[in-house]
């Protein structure tokens, strides 16, 4: 069996900074956009980009996202000897497989990798919202005759502190490589996107393994040691939407970016469709007394309120009388009568009681976690 | 219940000439429904819930909505190693008439029946709206001194048509007939056993039958052979108590769409212990535009509101431009109101499209009908009788 | 190979007069093959092997051993969201005769093709046993003038029937037509370019094909339209070299499952780089007993074998009984070998049950059909001619 | 959502005591009767039982395991919202994991029981070959009004003082419960297979958590725990075909018996069917000079060689003049030339070069283990 190009998301992370919205589940299962879980968009690129053969790394709370992903045809990625493959942490008989960072996760799931033989490896982070064409990031790094590709693009000078900064000379050939310089010589960013050539790669890994074991992250480790060795790296200049949904703040902001009719997203472009898992609910229902504008709802809600800019994801209920703004809830969640959210994330199954308030600012977009119950139902 | 102890029929040949327009290039069982649905998931839904793997469909002469609906039958785990969809091909009269080609017929249904190793199977069509536990049903019927059993609700005489079936019930709760309400003498009774189209039967006596039908000198179809059996044997009478619609007419149709509008039936037919499943979409959020304004009205995924939507019902993909109404309307996929465009009262069915300014008004009893893909550049008004 | 840039169409209503009795219920798709497999896997694996996605299949008249045998697609990745097998029933040339109707089937056709989104469409029928690599006859078609591909492969002008398809081939190597034997001039040449009932088309010309055809005044099916297309165009000439095996009639299937004990065949046919995919059955292991005696033979799963076997083809679940041989012949699954039987140069379809002590005995140029369920206690004997 | 029994296979182990057969693979998926894997068994009781839910927990070399069981879709067992899980070792914000023991592991996945409500929990071992109707059980359960059913199986005295015993009063009670005693007062041997109610198991296993973590295994702890409780327990005994295929010697003995035609497992009845993932695969090949008696022999294997009271699986490659007798061979192996193989088993992927021996007796079977090359091959 040979696979050209294998697709590994990490997907491990605990997304300790989205506080209580991943206690239970992990960051990539975390809902966004209405319908959709923050996985999918990288999951419906890889089939929309024909890369049929993809293993999840994951270890932090997998349950929903193992049911989310189920046998990966939500997204056409259920072909026979190919398909999705959710990777967990396994015991061997040298030992439990725990993953260490994420070139750490790559080498635990070797045995998985060289299954398929692959070409060439795309790593890609599960919680990142835009739309690519990894075919094109291939060419690109066959024209190159590349080692490695990472996918950059182009950030402000002041916001380029905060990234891994890529300095190329005149052939997008990667030269330097700066995380989170206090003076950015360049604007870009990693995108956390790389295409390896297994074989060069695997070497790598496993002369680490071998020795000092120091190879464990592929940014802090494995750029720098393919620099100072010369394998030649290069950079992909990606142009388009990108949203890394890390923190509480730029969840809610990408959020209300998706919000927009001029969503640079597109998402409603037929030629690249974002895939989700589609449950049978009943359609939406808005009352009489229902009053929604600048807003999405989907299947299984139920609206008697007032929404306004704010996103509704599966079976919400929102009681009479309650007045949603600036918001974003997730599946599942009651709100109940008179209540008032504002500059909120509301977590999935959370119930806010009757004339409950929950109100946030646009620097501090406030939170209700999974599950959680507050106003007036918290008491029972 | 065991698995495999049931298996279902699902017949799609349903008379459907009162429902033109919309049922030109489909049969009954993919008329969508409540935005969401087409009809034949509710019977496929009652199946599902009831654990049945096994079901065959008798497919209606426009076959492509159905393929296209049902797909592989994952949806409502019918893609089981131990069961199937089985589609068994549209057959005209004319060849029924031909006696090898008929025991042929009879021989692929039988065929079903022996494979699926079922003892009861279920006969369900698709034009009445309901959600059955069949599992209640077959406790029914085991119970029942008859092979067969025949589902029915009791309804207001006023409510069905001269030519609607309906069970003559004995003094001991069975069915001895399947008559239409004219053939009935009904009295001064204002109720009526309504048939629902809805049959469990031992397996081997429908065997039997099929066997006995393919034998005979003149073609007889099941609906035929069923009705003849329940004359023969009387049938167990289960009665049906939940939500029901029967999709009759045009007008029927348009009423069922629009009780969904009510929470009751609306939390009856689609929040019951059956879960109403249907092929999933993969469609974007519904947008509610600034100055959109919608009540009292439920939506599918996927469209886009600027106009004004009261009392309707508004499937996926939906376009509603700015300053457009929508008024006691039934809005079918893919449709698309231009800038001013007014709609009441009226069936507008998949793809269509009513021009800038145009207005499209019947009345309750007369819903505009405005078939497939057509586009409207001019104003139609039913004048109220 | 994008996903979605092929479709595929596989035609299976193929002449199968010649195959009687073992066309009777099923098609030449259907047909068993090694033991193992159905003609129909060979395009279906062709076409899954090319990442095609999207797949028509034309029913033949008798469509449940295709249904039985395809199920979801799942087995050859048809399954998918993005493409999936749409069958299209079986139409008599009498509802061709119907311009409406003619002109709704034609539609059918041409909306599957669009809503594929592919550039180009791949035609296979199912008599043909190969192991065709269509990433190869895309990568022709690409590097081609012609917007339609014909694929053929050289043979001795001895092995084709008159009436047998071949292809003129120019000196520029296209097609200019596709004539029966019979129709050409060929001199003294002694190969000849067989048609393997094989294209691959620019998708908006078939589309503008089956429009125009939709619109003609009477009615031509498929086949001949890419014949006149390929009269009109000239086509691309794609020679396969691989693996060939044709099933024209009773003797050509026979000799085909015989080839498969060749090793050579057998490699070449089923551990080519394209796996050749089937429906997966959940049989028990083949069993030999003490006293078996199985040379030069192939097998399927399921088997129980006491009696003595040599250079035969096997299917599964069939029994051999002690004291039984069966020599130079081809067995379907389910076939029963009572104690003592007897069989050479013969073909038992499936289920059949040969007595005790029975010999059924054919010549290798006129093999026995014993038809599908047949119980056979008498001997029959073919004398050498 | 909610599960009248859910089913939960405790496939964790690594199965040290089958050697070289497990180095790489989870004793489950090891192959077994030609066209099987251990766990087959199982999955296929279950499906034919109607327990359409099933947990499988897995920690040692799972993907093996994972690649076979997949969706479930071979037994059946792909339905919606049910259907098979495999539950591997994660990350919680609590720490990691992993699982320490039989009854650990089943609380360690809490919260995948608790997602479908079940009102039983049928606790099985995935390597156990053997049909039974747990339905049948269930029945037994239901009328006892017991907390917790063990089945049981009488052993002889002898064989006793290997397994756990049962000593039940005359209603079928246990009412002390011995593990591998000297001098067993019964033969009821614990089969390992248990209906618990899940209320009343959750709260022995979250009361052991929380306090002094005690509760880590069936049969050492919560059997004990449940007697000393006065919990009403039960033995309900199975009569029929039961195997431990925890040894080698005792993987091979089930084979061997699997090869009889009069085995009691009885493979053949279509009304209780062994399902596993079928490959589509060439059908077998016996060459001019194959002889095959007393075996059994399955698609893609190719013999030109004496194959006697042996079993090959899919796949495998006889060479001529090679001789197998009362042995096992794995998937994939290939036998080359003028081989001797005799009271063996031969791991999947296994090369046995030309004029190569692999003999053992029936006290000592010979192994060859997976992937491993012996005789000429070796030195390439």
């Amino acid at each position: 069996m040979t696979t050209e190009m294998l697709g590994m998301i990490l997907a491990g992370g605990q997304g300790t900074r989205l506080g209580k919205l991943t206690r239970t589940t992990a960051k990539p299962s975390v809902p966004f956009g209405g319908r959709y879980r923050i996985i999918d968009f990288t999951l419906s690129n890889l089939s929309n980009s024909g890369v049929n053969t993809v293993g999840v790394i994951t270890q932090y709370q997998p349950l929903e996202l193992n049911r989310h992903v189920q046998n990966g045809a939500s997204w056409g990625l259920n072909e026979r000897s190919a398909g999705v493959t959710i990777l967990q942490p396994y015991a061997a008989s040298d030992g439990e497989k725990f993953f260490e960072g994420t070139a750490h996760a790559i080498f635990q799931n070797m045995a998985y990798i060289d299954s398929y033989n692959p070409k060439y490896l795309l790593v890609l982070s599960g919680d990142h919202i835009y739309k690519m064409d990894y075919r094109r990031m291939l060419a690109f790094h066959e024209s190159k005759k590349a080692a490695l590709t990472v996918a950059v693009m182009p950030v402000s000078k002041s916001e380029a502190s905060r990234f891994g900064i890529m300095n190329t000379d005149d052939t997008d050939r990667i030269i330097e490589f700066e995380e989170k310089p206090a003076a950015p010589k360049s604007n870009n960013a990693s995108m956390g996107i790389y295409i390896f050539n297994w074989a060069t790669l695997r070497k790598y890994l496993a002369d680490s393994n071998a020795t000092d074991g120091n190879l464990e992250d592929f940014g802090h480790d494995v750029i720098p040691a393919y620099l100072a060795h010369n394998e030649p790296t290069y950079a992909y200049a990606f142009h388009g939407y990108w949203k890394d949904v890390g923190t509480i703040q730029s969840l809610w902001e990408a959020n209300m970016e998706f919000l927009s009719p001029n969503n640079p997203l597109n998402i409603t472009n037929r030629n690249w469709r974002i895939y989700s898992q589609a449950e049978a609910l009943p359609p939406m229902m808005l009352t009489s007394t229902a009053k929604v504008t600048r807003a999405m709802i989907v299947d299984g809600s139920y609206v008697a309120g007032t929404v306004d800019h704010s996103i509704l994801s599966q079976s919400v209920k929102i009681g009479p009388g309650s007045v949603v703004t600036d918001s974003m809830v997730m599946p599942n969640a009651v709100i109940g009568k008179n209540v008032r959210i504002d500059h909120a994330i509301i977590g999935e199954d959370a119930i806010v009681g009757d004339n409950g308030e929950v109100v946030g600012t646009a620097d501090d977009i406030a939170v209700v976690g999974y599950g959680e119950a507050i106003g007036r139902k918290e008491k029972a | 219940m065991r698995k495999g102890e049931l298996s279902a029929i699902i017949d799609l040949n349903e008379d459907d000439a009162a429902l033109a327009p919309l049922t030109t290039g489909r049969p009954i069982g993919t008329l969508p429904f409540a935005g969401r649905y087409r009809l034949i998931d509710f019977p496929l839904s009652a199946i599902s819930a009831a654990d049945i793997h096994s079901v065959a469909i008798f497919m209606p002469r426009s076959a492509r909505s159905v393929q296209d609906h049902l797909r592989s039958g994952a949806t409502w785990n019918l893609d089981l190693i131990q069961g199937g969809v089985f589609m068994f091909p549209y057959v005209a009269t004319r060849d029924y008439n031909d006696a090898s080609l008929r025991a042929r017929y009879y021989e692929d249904y039988m065929q079903f029946l022996r494979m699926s190793g079922s003892r009861y199977t279920v006969i369900l069509g698709a034009k009445n709206i309901a959600n059955i536990d069949l599992n209640a049903v077959l406790d029914y019927h085991r119970a029942g001194d008859s092979p067969i059993t025949a589902i029915y609700k009791t309804l207001p005489v006023t409510e069905l048509g001269a030519q609607e079936l309906t069970l003559s019930l004995s003094e001991l709760g069975t069915a001895s007939s399947v008559l239409p309400l004219s053939a009935r003498h009904l009295g001064d009774a204002a109720k009526v056993a309504a048939f629902m189209d809805g049959y469990l039967i031992d397996t081997p006596m429908l065997i039997e039958l099929l066997d006995a039908a393919s034998n005979g000198a003149s073609f007889r179809r099941m609906p035929e052979l069923l009705r003849d059996a329940v004359l023969a044997n009387n049938a167990n009478a289960f009665e049906y108590t939940g939500f029901l619609a029967r999709v009759t007419g045009i007008q029927q149709y348009f009423a069922a769409n629009l009780a969904m509008l009510d929470d009751a039936s609306y939390q009856a037919l689609l929040y019951s212990s059956i879960p109403i499943l249907t092929k999933s979409k993969n469609e974007i959020p519904t947008f509610f535009a600034r100055d959109s304004h919608v009540v009292n009205t439920i939506l599918g995924t996927g469209a886009y509101i600027e106009g004004s939507i009261t009392h309707s019902v508004i499937s996926r993909n939906v376009l509603v431009h700015r300053d457009a109404e929508v008024v006691d309307s039934v809005i079918m996929q893919g449709t698309k109101l231009s800038i001013g465009a007014s709609v009441r009262n009226a069936i507008l069915d998949k793809g269509v499209v009513i021009g800038p300014n145009v207005t499209v008004a019947g009345t309750p009893e007369h819903p505009v009908v405005v078939p497939k893909n057509a586009t409207v550049y001019q104003s139609i008004e039913e004048v109220p009788a």
